[in-house]
């Protein structure tokens, strides 16, 4: 595949069980675009549909001056076959060759692109390196762990060297040590290669370190796009702060503010809060967005003196470490990070109604 | 991709064994009532005789060359058959399965109907270029092939279903062509089935007989291949059954042998 | 095709004249046709060269066995291929498809006959000999069976030939004759089934042609069938028109119906023509 | 779990066409000789008469009985062969090939040998039970079977290792048994490979003649198949070709409609 | 299965190609343990032994009365068949059955184990809608995604109730929503049902929230075990810091400190390290643990006062979220946080030589 550095364009729909898959993508060359979103929200669909394995219900795929897959009414429809397009995909199971060693696993890509064995062995053998892997260089897929294998269709997906790489949740199985590694090693080859990528992941961290753009996908639908530092430290939806580890809670804003001013959102149940603009808000729709350890618990209504105050019910807790994360059930439910100690005064427990509240210094509305 | 060897030994249901068991008995019961009433004394000389070594060098190339030719048309027509589906191609494969049940001598009859010397065929080939095939090498092997053809694509286009197509999807993304995800992905996957079709594909040629008899004729050196030759010595006046058996004890174990030196092929998603 | 020699000519004559009358005839000018054919093959100025292929049904196996080892014996320079022995109907339909052959013996008249329809026989089929049935018995005649009546017996397996096929033709007619009526066990396709299920001990007897059980050696005995005469099957013989050595088919087609080929087939059981 | 459909169409190299389609030619090229030189005149009547009515029916219950009795036996021998391993394996393989390479005559001795009146165990037969099996319907059905029934056992052995034996350790951990997993997993698992040897089985016995005809004899309504009938129309006085050709025409069209009631299996994992 | 409460014991030595796996688990009843560690250390090695999918070289398993496993000179061997040993395996992969729908794959197990179709059918239904999959029951597992296979496979090993479960890496592929909540399911069936368990996992949140002792395997060994809190607060491994997010420096103590004293280590490089003992410290080996975000970082060596103070060099970084985590190279390489404002005044890249310092306050030094 060459190393042209070209952006994606797509507008695809595809029929799913139980929704309609509509995505429209722009990747600009040589960026990478991360998808994110609940099980089963269409993020593998949409890749399939861009490395050409399923035909879309409509739609136009354009990888630079390619024109990869069309179909739309009025014009002759257009597939360019999978081995044509130039795009790699790492699916979500590594789906590595049986019958073929790690390191001819990995070669397999230049191999069928033309590359003599040598080089592409030699380059086999440094992708397996750069990965942690030399040593295995020799071994069959069945013989390697769940990460190993997972690491080797890695390198498999990248030697191949495709304009458009498609890397669904690439760092899954990989463990606590190797995960950062490998994002780094992926991190610098999309960088240095500059080639344009889409990332399916459910892990923060890996939308945070590589994706200039965050797209979030809900059952079909995108409900969140931006550049991924907005999208995470502002989500719109409620996945992208679950995604995030921060509470949102959504309404409409009466009356606008500037940046930095106190803004107060209603929502639709008829509750307030208060925060701090970030950026301009105009009056309409906007979302408050605050860490779960700026969340206070109570039991009684009249301690404390924090704007934003609200009677809630646990719902599920959890221990994290040295703090214990509560969420609340409900409409707008939110998490609150307590501590231990917390916990056995107030005799938290799952149905145990509560009283919540957030200084406004600690909340930050935004428009998007 | 982590999935070890199965539960080790002991997959195998038990009371599945006794069927199992049963099977290999009736298999090699009759073949050993076959090797016990041979006639041991004269069988040496029944099978080093020249026309018995002369069959047998022509069995194993004629054979080979149908199991070769097999595999050249077989294997992509089983492709075709697990990888397109539709009312034509089911009515294909049904087709397909025909030649195997024809009776032997009217395979002979089909193939002398178009490749005869008055045949739909036979006769173009004839007038323009003064090609005759029956009663050739080349018509044993094309006997051959016509009744081995079903077996070997009927068991490897179940092999190529059992495996499915994922493999092959990678493969593609990776830049791979058609044709290179065929040889080094599709065929390697399906390694035991195209083994199994093979074997069977071969096995069938080798003992073939109606076909070859009628279309082939029974010429020694060219087309007495063993089962004709065996057909020859048991219908020969007073029906010599004791050399008939020999030459089979012949035919069996130069087959087991070449059987023995295929390996089996642990299937490698194992 | 090839010039022809006083031989074949004189197997012409023979053909010719066998086809107009009955057995008297035939041990007449036969006799005169081996001694015409072996003489101008030992006086001929260019001896017989060239292969020679012959179809034969294949209950004449032994006897044609012997008969090529006789011919090259004679002519050495014919490179006689061994014969091609199969059922009559699966040589004809062969020879009607174009196989090369110089000379078809067959086992009935009936498919001879579709080969001289095919335009294959260069003059007319020779006879050259006859097979009539027998009862073959286990060795020993365990049942104590003496002729077609005991066959009617219960409680006694007899398998015959269907009778489609020319032994079962004959077995029909002879039964008749004899105005016995059987139920055989089964119908075989051919002579070769019934005698293995006589050797084989699953049938207590079976009606097969003569020759069958002397060739079967001591593994069966034969009771001889006075009603035989009924149903005498016949063994035409000819030259073919597309052999490819007109003049050793002559030859061959002489040494069979000859004294020779009359000898032969006399020990292994056949009846004159 | 989550591999979609393949490149949807197209997943054939295109240059594997050609000898795909020549494949279907020379499959159907001659069976199409064999329709056009049919005397079709007389073919209504050589197909509509009583025997070969009770030929045809008899042959149908006799296939369907020997696939019924090779998959008894059949499957487990498969599944011992498949998922165990070992030179006494793999000499068992190649030993249960053995019986297609006998030409069928030799099968049919075989048999007689050991279940005739004086075979090896027929005696035994005769003598304790007052049991005879030549000559009758079964011994039709257990010639076909023994013929037939390599095909089912290599076909399926393929596929079975295809197929692998990952899913049956995951329903081992979940607490089913041998015999559990075998009918719920290892069945359904290898369903292409199980119909494609089936099929081959069946269409094997169906099509049978030199064994049965041996073994079974050829009485009208008890032991005459098709092939038989078939046989004995060609070798008749006169070779009455013409009546064997309508015949096989007429055993092919049943065949052609059991086969295609057979739908295609599509790949489970595909 | 049965629904006793049993306790684990077992004691397994397997061959791996590079290593050996050995492993000694003790797990009481009712009790989950769970198995961390590198790729390829051989967490799922071993749970394929108890699973009896493997016959180990060497070793013991009881589970409660019954000895499923035995294989040591001089005793009968014994290897109780996986279907008979009551122990159910949630692997790698989900591994659903093609052929059957989603609810057929949950039922498969009750009524493998002779429920009646309807009981084993309901069942079935309950374990899919608490793990939100109600909607699916009758789609085939092709037509799942990822995450929902995952689920499926999870309730599919949860409705066969075995006496032990082993699950490996049983929330992967889960969305960042879903995770928490599957996780909370599980959590409860365990404690309800008084499942003994082992749990091979990636995710500090697992090991924290679900498991009562964690066992650190590397390279077939154990490195580091104890109970959950403990282990995860004062790893003693390299890769158990790693997982927890802590930095940990190991070295020895040469004068024993009482709980709460400064204590002083000296690592096998020379350098040393002080801080808080944690609980009495005996001279002898030890680890010091602190934050990444403990650690500053600074280009000059005559700034601040720091008792813990060493030369470093920047081995890699990534941002996450807000901060900046970097990596140092070498032995006993720490990880620090910075803010972003810092990375660009102090100029850090890859390769910069910078100087680490820690206040003596927030290292804890512990004996484990
Ligand atoms: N082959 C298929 N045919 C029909 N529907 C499918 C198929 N594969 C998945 N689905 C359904 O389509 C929807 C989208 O699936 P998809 O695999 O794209 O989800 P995903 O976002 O990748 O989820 P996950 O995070 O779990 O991997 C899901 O509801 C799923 O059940
Ligand atoms: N079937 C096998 N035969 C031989 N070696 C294997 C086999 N499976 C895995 N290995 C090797 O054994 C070691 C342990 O593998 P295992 O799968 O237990 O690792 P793991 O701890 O589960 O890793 P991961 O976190 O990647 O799943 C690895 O080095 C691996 O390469
Ligand atoms: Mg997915
Ligand atoms: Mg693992």
């Amino acid at each position: 595949m060459s190393a042209g550095t070209v952006p994606l364009a797509a507008r695809i729909r595809v029929d799913r069980p139980a929704f309609e898959v509509a995505v429209e993508l722009d990747v600009p060359a040589g960026t990478v675009a991360a998808v994110v979103g609940p099980n089963g929200a269409g993020k593998s669909t949409v890749l399939q549909v861009l490395a050409g394995l399923e035909r879309p219900a409509s739609g136009e795929i354009r990888l630079g001056e390619r024109l990869l897959t069309r179909r739309s009414p009025g014009a002759p429809e257009v597939h360019v076959p999978v081995e044509g397009r130039r795009v790699g995909l790492l699916g979500q199971r590594p789906m590595l060759f049986p019958h073929l060693s790690a390191a001819d696993n990995v070669a397999f890509g230049p191999r069928a692109q033309g590359v003599d064995r040598r080089t592409a062995a030699r380059d086999a053998r440094d992708w397996l390196d750069r990965l942690g892997l030399a040593d295995l260089a020799g071994r069959r897929p069945q013989r390697l762990s769940g990460g190993q294998a997972q690491r080797v269709a890695l390198a498999r997906a990248l030697a191949a060297r495709p304009d458009l790489l498609l890397l669904d949740e690439p760092l899954a199985a990989l463990d606590a040590r190797t995960a950062p590694e490998v994002r780094q090693v992926l991190r610098g080859h999309l960088r240095s290669a500059g080639t344009t990528a889409v990332l399916v992941t459910h892990d923060v961290l890996d939308a945070a370190v590589l994706a200039d753009q965050v797209l979030v996908l809900d059952r079909g639908a995108v409900v969140d796009s931006g550049p991924a530092a907005e999208v995470l430290a502002m989500p719109r939806s409620a996945f992208g702060a679950a995604l995030a580890g921060v509470d949102l809670i959504r309404g409409t804003v009466d009356a606008p503010a500037r940046d930095g001013e106190l803004v107060r959102l209603t929502t639709t149940t008829g509750r307030t809060v208060t925060g701090i603009a970030v950026g301009a808000v105009a009056a309409g729709e906007a979302g408050a967005v605050f860490p779960p350890s700026a969340v206070a618990v109570h039991v009684r209504t009249d301690e404390g003196s924090a704007r934003n105050r609200w009677p809630a019910v646990v719902a599920a807790m959890e221990s994290v470490g040295a703090a214990v994360r509560l969420w609340t059930a409900g409409p707008n439910a939110v998490a609150a990070d307590v501590t231990p100690a917390a916990v056995a005064e107030l005799d938290l427990a799952p149905g145990r109604p509560v009283e919540l509240s957030v200084k406004a210094t600690e909340v930050r509305v935004h428009q998007r | 991709m982590t999935t070890r060897s199965p539960a080790a030994p002991g997959a195998v249901p038990r009371p599945l064994w006794v069927p199992a068991v049963l099977a290999v008995l009736f298999l090699l019961a009759p073949l050993a009532a076959l090797v016990v009433r041979a006639d041991w004394p004269r069988l040496p000389g029944a099978v080093t005789s020249g026309p018995a070594l002369r069959a047998l060098w022509l069995s194993l190339r004629c054979g080979l060359a149908a199991t070769a030719l097999c595999l050249l048309l077989g294997v992509p027509l089983a492709l075709v058959l697990a990888r397109r589906d539709g009312p034509a191609l089911r009515a294909l494969r049904a087709l397909v399965t025909l030649p195997l049940v024809l009776p032997p001598m009217v395979g002979g009859i089909a193939l002398l109907y178009l490749l005869g010397r008055n045949g739909l065929l036979g006769r173009v080939l004839l007038d323009a270029w003064g090609v005759r095939i029956p009663f050739t090498t080349a018509a044993v092997v094309l006997a051959e092939a016509f009744v081995a053809l079903p077996f070997l694509v009927i068991a490897l286009e179940g092999a190529l279903r059992t495996a499915g197509t994922g493999y092959e999807g990678v493969a593609a993304t990776l830049g791979a062509g058609r044709w290179t995800v065929f040889r080094r992905v599709t065929l390697p996957l399906v390694g035991p089935g195209l083994l199994s079709g093979t074997v069977l594909c071969f096995a069938r040629a080798l003992g073939e007989f109606g076909a070859t008899a009628l279309f082939a004729g029974n010429y020694d050196g060219t087309t007495r291949t063993m089962p004709l030759l065996i057909y020859t010595a048991f219908n020969g006046g007073g029906a010599d059954q004791d050399a008939a058996v020999a030459l089979s004890l012949l035919l069996m174990a130069v087959a087991a042998v070449v059987l023995l030196l295929v390996r089996p092929w642990r299937g490698v998603t194992g | 095709s090839a010039g022809s020699p006083d031989g074949a000519t004189s197997a012409r004559a023979a053909t010719s004249t066998d086809t107009t009358g009955t057995g008297g005839g035939r041990t007449v000018t036969a006799p005169a046709t081996g001694t015409s054919a072996s003489g101008t093959g030992a006086s001929a100025p260019q001896p017989l060269s060239g292969t020679l292929t012959v179809f034969a049904a294949a209950s004449l196996q032994k006897t044609f066995d012997q008969l090529r080892a006789e011919f090259r014996r004679q002519h050495p320079g014919v490179d006689v291929v061994p014969v091609s022995y199969d059922g009559s109907s699966t040589l004809a339909t062969q020879l009607v498809n174009g196989a090369p052959a110089d000379v078809f013996a067959s086992a009935d008249d009936a498919t001879m006959a579709e080969v001289v329809d095919a335009g294959l026989v260069r003059d007319h089929p020779t006879e050259f000999a006859t097979n009539t049935l027998e009862i073959a018995v286990a060795p020993g005649n365990p049942d104590r069976i003496t002729g077609l009546p005991d066959l009617a017996r219960s409680g006694l397996d007899v398998v015959v030939c269907a009778p489609e096929v020319p032994c079962g033709a004959a077995a029909h007619t002879v039964l008749a004759a004899a105005g016995v009526r059987i139920t055989p066990r089964s119908e075989e396709q051919n002579v070769t089934a019934v005698l293995t299920k006589v050797r084989s001990g699953d049938a207590d007897a079976g009606l097969v042609y003569r020759t069958d059980v002397l060739a079967a050696g001591g593994a069966v005995a034969g009771v001889d069938v006075p009603q035989a005469s009924a149903a005498v099957n016949r063994y035409p013989i000819a030259a073919l028109s597309g052999a490819r050595n007109p003049a050793a088919a002559a030859t061959f087609v002489a040494l069979v119906t000859g004294p020779v080929g009359r000898k032969v087939l006399a020990d292994a059981g056949f009846g004159a023509p």
